[in-house]
């Protein structure tokens, strides 16, 4: 037991703690909000990369809450794949806190405290549910990043609290089914422990108990991650959440959620019950994501605001990994779990620099961009960056994910799957470019110009937000430089199972 | 007819000298059970949980006998977030604390080495400890719910 | 048919629960009054929490507090112990949709702000406006 | 040809990255802004320049970044075929940037710092197409050239130019992310490898019908080297500035579509793989048809960059012809046509740009006489298409030639005659446009080429229309380089 053995609680805690302690110093003064946010995640920031070296070094290791043993007690696993997504929350909230603390005093001017509360909570019950090893805590913990993520979604204005409202039926839908899935698991094997239930399994007949408690969970899950036909509650709430909020749930909650479906896959189903044994279902699911990615990336080339676009990226985003996943080999796998950091970054610096056009121009929609790069170059530049990564182009990190699962479906022979991701990245181009073209190739209208732009030296976003915009972006060609070392840390942790 | 209404109208809602009279005698009791049902809740039925939401009833009780604006001179808003967030602190720090010293997360029995009074009673004790953050938790909880939507989010007048 | 009606008579605690569920399910989807809405995902989750209870009773069995003195004379015995598992994670459970109907309540306050009523079709209506 | 690990290459391809900085950073400095460029682009063509002597006497060099893919790195490697081409893009570099001062300044363009910037960043790519080790280095340089030369293209701005903006982008990364990217995926997949070696890494490694289906989607996917049907989008592209149509669309963009479609016929496919599935063959005669038919579409254009951007079309292919052919000569000749078409296809523009800034017309109808006026330019296009068509004393009749002897050696007469009878359309849609400046009555009186021209135009065209002449007599250093990159 040394001091090292506990630090990735500290991870989780310090957020959490801290979330409670601005809840009180933050009404003091709101000179506290920025020291109490950008601290603890900057701790759990460091504090994830020294378990990630741990893991690294040493290889995976479980926790045991409380010194009670699994499968009675409570198990925490820290394995590659969770210590990576470990640093990836830490490293996003970090990022985005910047430009959250700079929204929120323009949205919740004197509210500041409550909604980093909410904030902080939420990013401690997201590392909560890549560390857990326990079903019913991951379904608890899911529903404390859910329920902080309504509350964040309806602070916002206008149609924010609809939004939200649906969200919660939804996702109440979602908990629910898992949380019944978790149930059959329970009847089946009498234990909630994911390795218990994995032995379990092994050993018991697969009947239709077992199927059923799989549909649950399933479908339980797809509804939080917004799989294509059951995505309904996404755009709304994401493009009407406020603006601070948006850019640490979008890139994040669907991520984490994709990472969960993993997690149940690899360690309570186990690869060999999900892919073999029900293989109708195994391709009817790479059937169903090419059917995601093919609808929500069409459904994106309509849309006519920027954050309402994004959102349906997102969406098909989640079928490149979900599709991933289902392909049932290496490549795919590990395409998805690359792809699982590499959108989370990409999504973060769509989001950001969202956030620095809106800081200045208000509202996003299209006939607003015009000349908006001649305006605001530096932001500009960081955005056409997270779009080629969307796009797929090297060296930014989405060409990288986006080969290992072209790999992975031609490999298993799913042409379908690529030709949904050729298509994807096409109308990803067409996506793009066309922003670019309003902001390139249009001029902003005089007086619109001198009316946003007129009060400021810079025209620039201010600082807080443009800094970590450019982090973000930057952070994109570095992993996309860097993912061989991480494919080979990942992989030690999937291919086993595979 | 209408006029009934509006004597009706005109007469606040509870006000009603035996229910004040009555619910004046019984919230110490109530609040007095709520304690028990915290403080028994390591080592018999009960718990943090049940005995908070009891507390927080008792509390309720008084708004709904009275009003808003007389609960809220005796225990205020503000008030009432501080307790919410010192209860969370005390189950968080205590399982910090557990950590800090030497032990797993939640792990008392690590405890001991603060005050050696044997791992055993400090599973105890930590239970103990926990319990009482989550009572103060959940009964703040419980009460700034009911304030948020019996006030439709203003929090200056009850029902 | 007897073994259709047996079947169901046997395991009428599922049933109940299904039936539970699919009315939560259909007020969750198909009424366009968000109240009725919350109502229905209070019964689902209801619903849930009854799957679970029922999965772990046992006739004839209690709670396992133990009296310490005939414990330490009779030794434990298995059949009089019920698994309390499935009782307390649907307390974390309860605790769960109470805090969901809690910020879906708060919620619901703001849109009656925002839009003067808590009909869908209503709101809808506003919002094309 | 043994290679050793250096930093030059990395360096040269660096340096025009690095140095969009200090050119973003002196935008209210026009000089300084200029000076840069002109630095970087001299200092582009040093580096390359100083690793020519080494290549030339069989010593290579390499550098190599992290795997970022298993047993994939981000490489650079200088051969020969890649030194011939870099060598011949940074010189003309050079031209360009003196031309576009010139061009830019005097018709008061606009965002110029865009453009010195785009530039800088499109040249960057260029060189890393070049020297690119493996498929993956090329493919991710190529599609960066894509993007970089976006804004040069679209550089006016107004409705005409966005949606030829729209046609460029969609065919060009449209194709490489359709095409290309499952191509070089099925050969990674295939090989376990995709670094350039000489004799090909696909040979035994996949089943015949892969291998045709990875070929069509190669040829298919780089779309630069605007192989029909895939052309369209040059002409599109000539809504551009003259420089920026000389230099990329005479020289950096085109010919590294064709410079990927030779890397993946030498050195993925390999001379003998090829030659025993008969896909030379076949691919040489598809690209023939190009040849012809762009020709016959130049003769119709009036507007004079459109007829050179069809007459590129056509040229490329003859690239692509040589080396599908397969033989010692046909493939020297080819790579040769790179350099020779280079410059004679650039002083055709730069002539093209000279004519736009002192007359604002397009249309070769309208530029009855204006040879009496702009004799200088004249004559510089008379020796460019004098080049493009391959008479002799000009450096086209060098790579012709060859091409000629290669189609003999490989027994393939008809694509002989298709070369020849190509050479002679090249002859009637060039030759008509001299013919009306020198001997036609315009209207063009009033135009002083002296006067109305600035000499930073002048003079790059001057220069590129000398050197194709010279290139007839002093062409040992290229020849040397295509024989060794030839193999032979």
């Amino acid at each position: 037991m040394n001091s090292y053995s506990n630090l990735h609680m500290y991870v989780m805690a310090v957020p959490l703690l801290s979330a409670f302690a601005l809840n009180l110093m933050g009404r003091l003064s709101r000179y506290w909000v920025l020291p109490l946010t950008v601290g603890p995640l900057l701790f759990s920031t460091i504090g994830s990369v020294l378990v990630l070296v741990r893991v690294a070094s040493e290889g995976a290791f479980s926790y045991t809450v409380g010194n009670w043993k699994p499968p009675y007690g409570i198990e925490l696993l820290v394995d590659p794949l969770s210590s990576m997504m470990l640093l990836l929350i830490s490293v996003i909230a970090l990022i985005a806190t910047f430009s959250a603390n700079a929204w929120a005093r323009r949205e919740f001017p004197g509210r500041e405290h409550l909604f980093f509360t909410l904030y902080l909570i939420q990013v401690a019950g997201m590392m909560g549910l890549v560390l857990t090893a326990d079903a019913f805590n991951l379904y608890v913990l899911l529903e404390i990043t859910s329920i902080t993520t309504y509350g964040l979604i309806a602070m916002g204005k206008g149609r924010a609290p609809l939004a939200s409202f649906n969200y919660i039926i939804l996702g109440s839908i979602g908990a629910c089914f898992y949380l019944l899935g978790v149930g059959y698991l329970y009847m089946i094997t009498g234990s909630l422990n994911m390795a218990d239930i994995a032995r379990i399994i092994g050993t018991v007949n697969h009947g239709p108990a077992l199927a059923t408690a799989f549909a649950f969970v399933l479908v339980g899950l797809c509804i939080k991650m917004a799989f294509f036909p059951l995505h309904g509650w996404l755009p709304n709430a994401y493009s009407f959440a406020p603006t601070s909020a948006s850019m640490m749930i979008a890139p994040l909650m669907t991520k984490v959620t994709i990472y969960l479906i993993v997690r149940v896959i690899l360690s309570v189903f186990t690869p060999e019950y999900v892919f073999y044994t029900h293989q109708a279902v195994q391709s009817g699911m790479v059937w169903a994501a090419s059917a995601a990615i093919i609808c929500a990336s069409s459904l994106a080339l309509g849309q006519r605001e920027l954050r309402r676009m994004f959102s349906y990226i997102i969406v098909a985003e989640v079928g490149y990994m979900v599709g991933g996943i289902w392909l049932a080999n290496g490549q795919g796998m590990t395409g998805a779990v690359l792809h699982i950091v590499n959108d989370a970054l990409m999504t973060l610096c769509l989001f950001l620099a969202a956030a620095a056009m809106s800081s200045r121009i208000g509202s996003l929609s299209f006939d607003n961009l015009n000349g908006l790069c001649r305006k605001m170059p530096l932001t500009m530049s960081a955005f056409v960056l997270a779009g080629l990564s969307i796009i797929g182009i090297p060296p930014t990190c989405g060409f990288f994910s986006k080969w290992y699962l072209l790999m992975g479906g031609i490999e298993t022979g799913h042409w379908e799957f690529v030709a949904a991701l050729l298509f994807s990245s096409l109308a990803s181009v067409a996506l793009f470019f066309r922003i670019i073209e309003f902001g390139y190739l249009r001029d902003m209208e005089d007086k619109q110009a001198e009316i946003l732009f007129k009060a400021t030296p810079s025209n620039e976003a201010p600082m807080m937000m443009l800094a970590p915009l450019l982090v973000s972006a930057a952070s994109l060609i570095l992993v996309g430089l860097s993912s061989g070392p991480i494919v080979r840390f990942v992989r030690t942790g999937i291919l086993k199972f595979l | 007819m209408n006029l009934i209404r509006k004597k009706a109208a005109k007469r606040k809602f509870g006000d009603n000298q035996i229910i004040r009279v009555s619910v004046r005698i019984m919230a110490p009791f109530i609040q007095l059970f709520g304690l028990y049902v915290i403080a028994h809740g390591h080592y018999s039925p009960g718990g943090g949980f049940q005995g908070g939401v009891v507390l927080g009833a008792s509390f309720i009780l008084l708004s709904l006998a009275f009003d808003l604006e007389k609960t809220l001179k005796s225990f205020s808003e503000s008030m009432n977030a501080v307790m919410a967030n010192i209860g969370v602190l005390i189950y968080t720090g205590t399982a910090i604390l557990c950590a800090l010293v030497g032990g797993l997360f939640l792990d008392y029995a690590a405890l001991n080495s603060i005050l050696p009074i044997g791992p055993i009673e400090w599973r105890s004790l930590g239970i103990f400890i926990v319990e009482i953050g989550v009572g103060f938790a959940v009964m703040s909880i419980m009460l700034s719910l009911y304030w948020d939507l019996s006030s439709g989010g203003d929090m200056d007048k009850g029902l | 048919m007897t073994d259709l009606v047996s079947g169901i008579v046997a395991k009428y605690n599922y049933w109940i629960y299904v039936i539970l569920m699919m009315i939560g399910l259909y007020a969750m989807i198909g009424k366009r009054n968000l109240v009725k809405k919350l109502l229905g995902m209070n019964i689902f989750q209801t619903a849930i929490i009854l799957f679970f209870i029922s999965m772990g009773v046992k006739r004839g069995a209690a709670i396992p507090i133990l009296d310490k003195a005939g414990t330490l004379a009779n030794g434990v015995d298995p059949v009089q112990i019920l698994n309390p598992l499935p009782h307390v994670l649907m307390l974390t459970a309860i605790v769960v949709s109470v805090s969901v109907t809690g910020v879906a309540l708060a919620v619901m306050i703001r849109i009656y702000r925002e839009y003067g009523t808590l009909e869908e079709d209503e709101i809808l209506e506003k919002l094309d406006r | 040809m043994t290679y050793t690990h250096s930093y030059i290459p990395l360096a040269a391809v660096m340096i025009s990255l690095l140095g969009t900085i200090p050119i973003t950073l002196s935008k209210r400095k026009p000089i300084l802004r200029e000076s840069w460029t002109l630095l970087i682009s001299l200092g582009k063509f040093a580096l390359i320049a100083s690793m020519l002597p080494s290549v030339l006497s069989g010593q290579g060099f390499v550098w190599t970044f992290v795997d970022v893919l298993p047993g994939l790195p981000i490489a650079f490697r200088v051969d020969a075929m890649g030194m011939l081409f870099a060598l011949v893009a940074s010189f003309l570099w050079i031209c360009t940037s003196f031309f576009s001062f010139g061009y830019l300044s005097k018709l008061k363009k606009h965002s110029k710092t865009r453009y010195y910037t785009s530039f800088s960043l499109a040249m960057s790519a260029t060189i890393g197409v070049a020297f690119a080790a493996n498929l993956l280095t090329m493919y991710m340089f190529y599609e960066i050239l894509s993007l970089a030369t976006y804004p040069l293209v679209t550089h006016d701005q107004d409705c005409r130019v966005r949606s030829a903006g729209r046609k460029y982008l969609s065919y060009i990364v449209g194709t490489s992310i359709m095409f290309a990217l499952p191509a070089v995926i099925m050969t990674y997949m295939a090989v376990g490898s995709l670094d350039f070696t000489p004799g090909g890494i696909l040979t035994g490694k996949a089943s015949a019908p892969m291998l045709a289906l990875i070929f069509c989607l190669f040829i298919a996917g780089f779309a630069k080297a605007s192989i029909m049907p895939f052309h369209a989008w040059i002409p599109a592209a000539m809504v551009a500035p003259a420089p920026v149509s000389s230099f990329l669309h005479g020289v950096a963009v085109v010919k590294v579509g064709v410079f990927s479609i030779l890397r993946v016929i030498l050195d993925i496919f390999g001379p003998d793989l090829l030659r025993s599935l008969d896909y030379g063959v076949m691919l040489a005669y598809f690209v023939s048809f190009t040849i012809l038919v762009a020709s016959l579409v130049a003769l119709t254009q009036d507007d004079l960059k459109r007829r050179l951007a069809y007459s590129t079309v056509g040229q490329l292919s003859y690239i692509v012809l040589g080396v599908a052919l397969l033989t010692p000569h046909s493939t020297q000749g080819g790579i040769l046509h790179i350099v020779m078409h280079a410059f004679g296809k650039i002083t055709l523009f730069f002539c093209s740009g000279c004519i736009y800034v002192a007359t604002h017309k397009r249309s070769i109808s309208e530029m009855d006489g204006l040879g009496k006026q702009m004799p200088l330019t004249y004559a510089a296009f008379f020796i460019g298409a004098l080049s493009i068509i391959g008479l002799p004393p000009m450096g086209g009749f060098i790579s012709k030639w060859n091409l000629l002897l290669g189609t003999l050696e490989a027994n393939q007469l008809p694509i002989l005659v298709i070369l020849l009878a190509s050479s002679l359309l090249n002859a009637a849609y060039f030759l008509p446009i001299v013919y009306r400046g020198f001997f036609s009555n315009g209207t063009n009186e009033h135009v002083n080429e002296f006067r109305d021209v600035p000499y930073y135009c002048l003079v790059p065209m001057c220069v590129t229309a000398l050197v194709s002449f010279v290139l007839f007599f002093y062409h040992s250093v290229f020849v040397q380089l295509a024989k060794i990159a030839a193999g032979s």
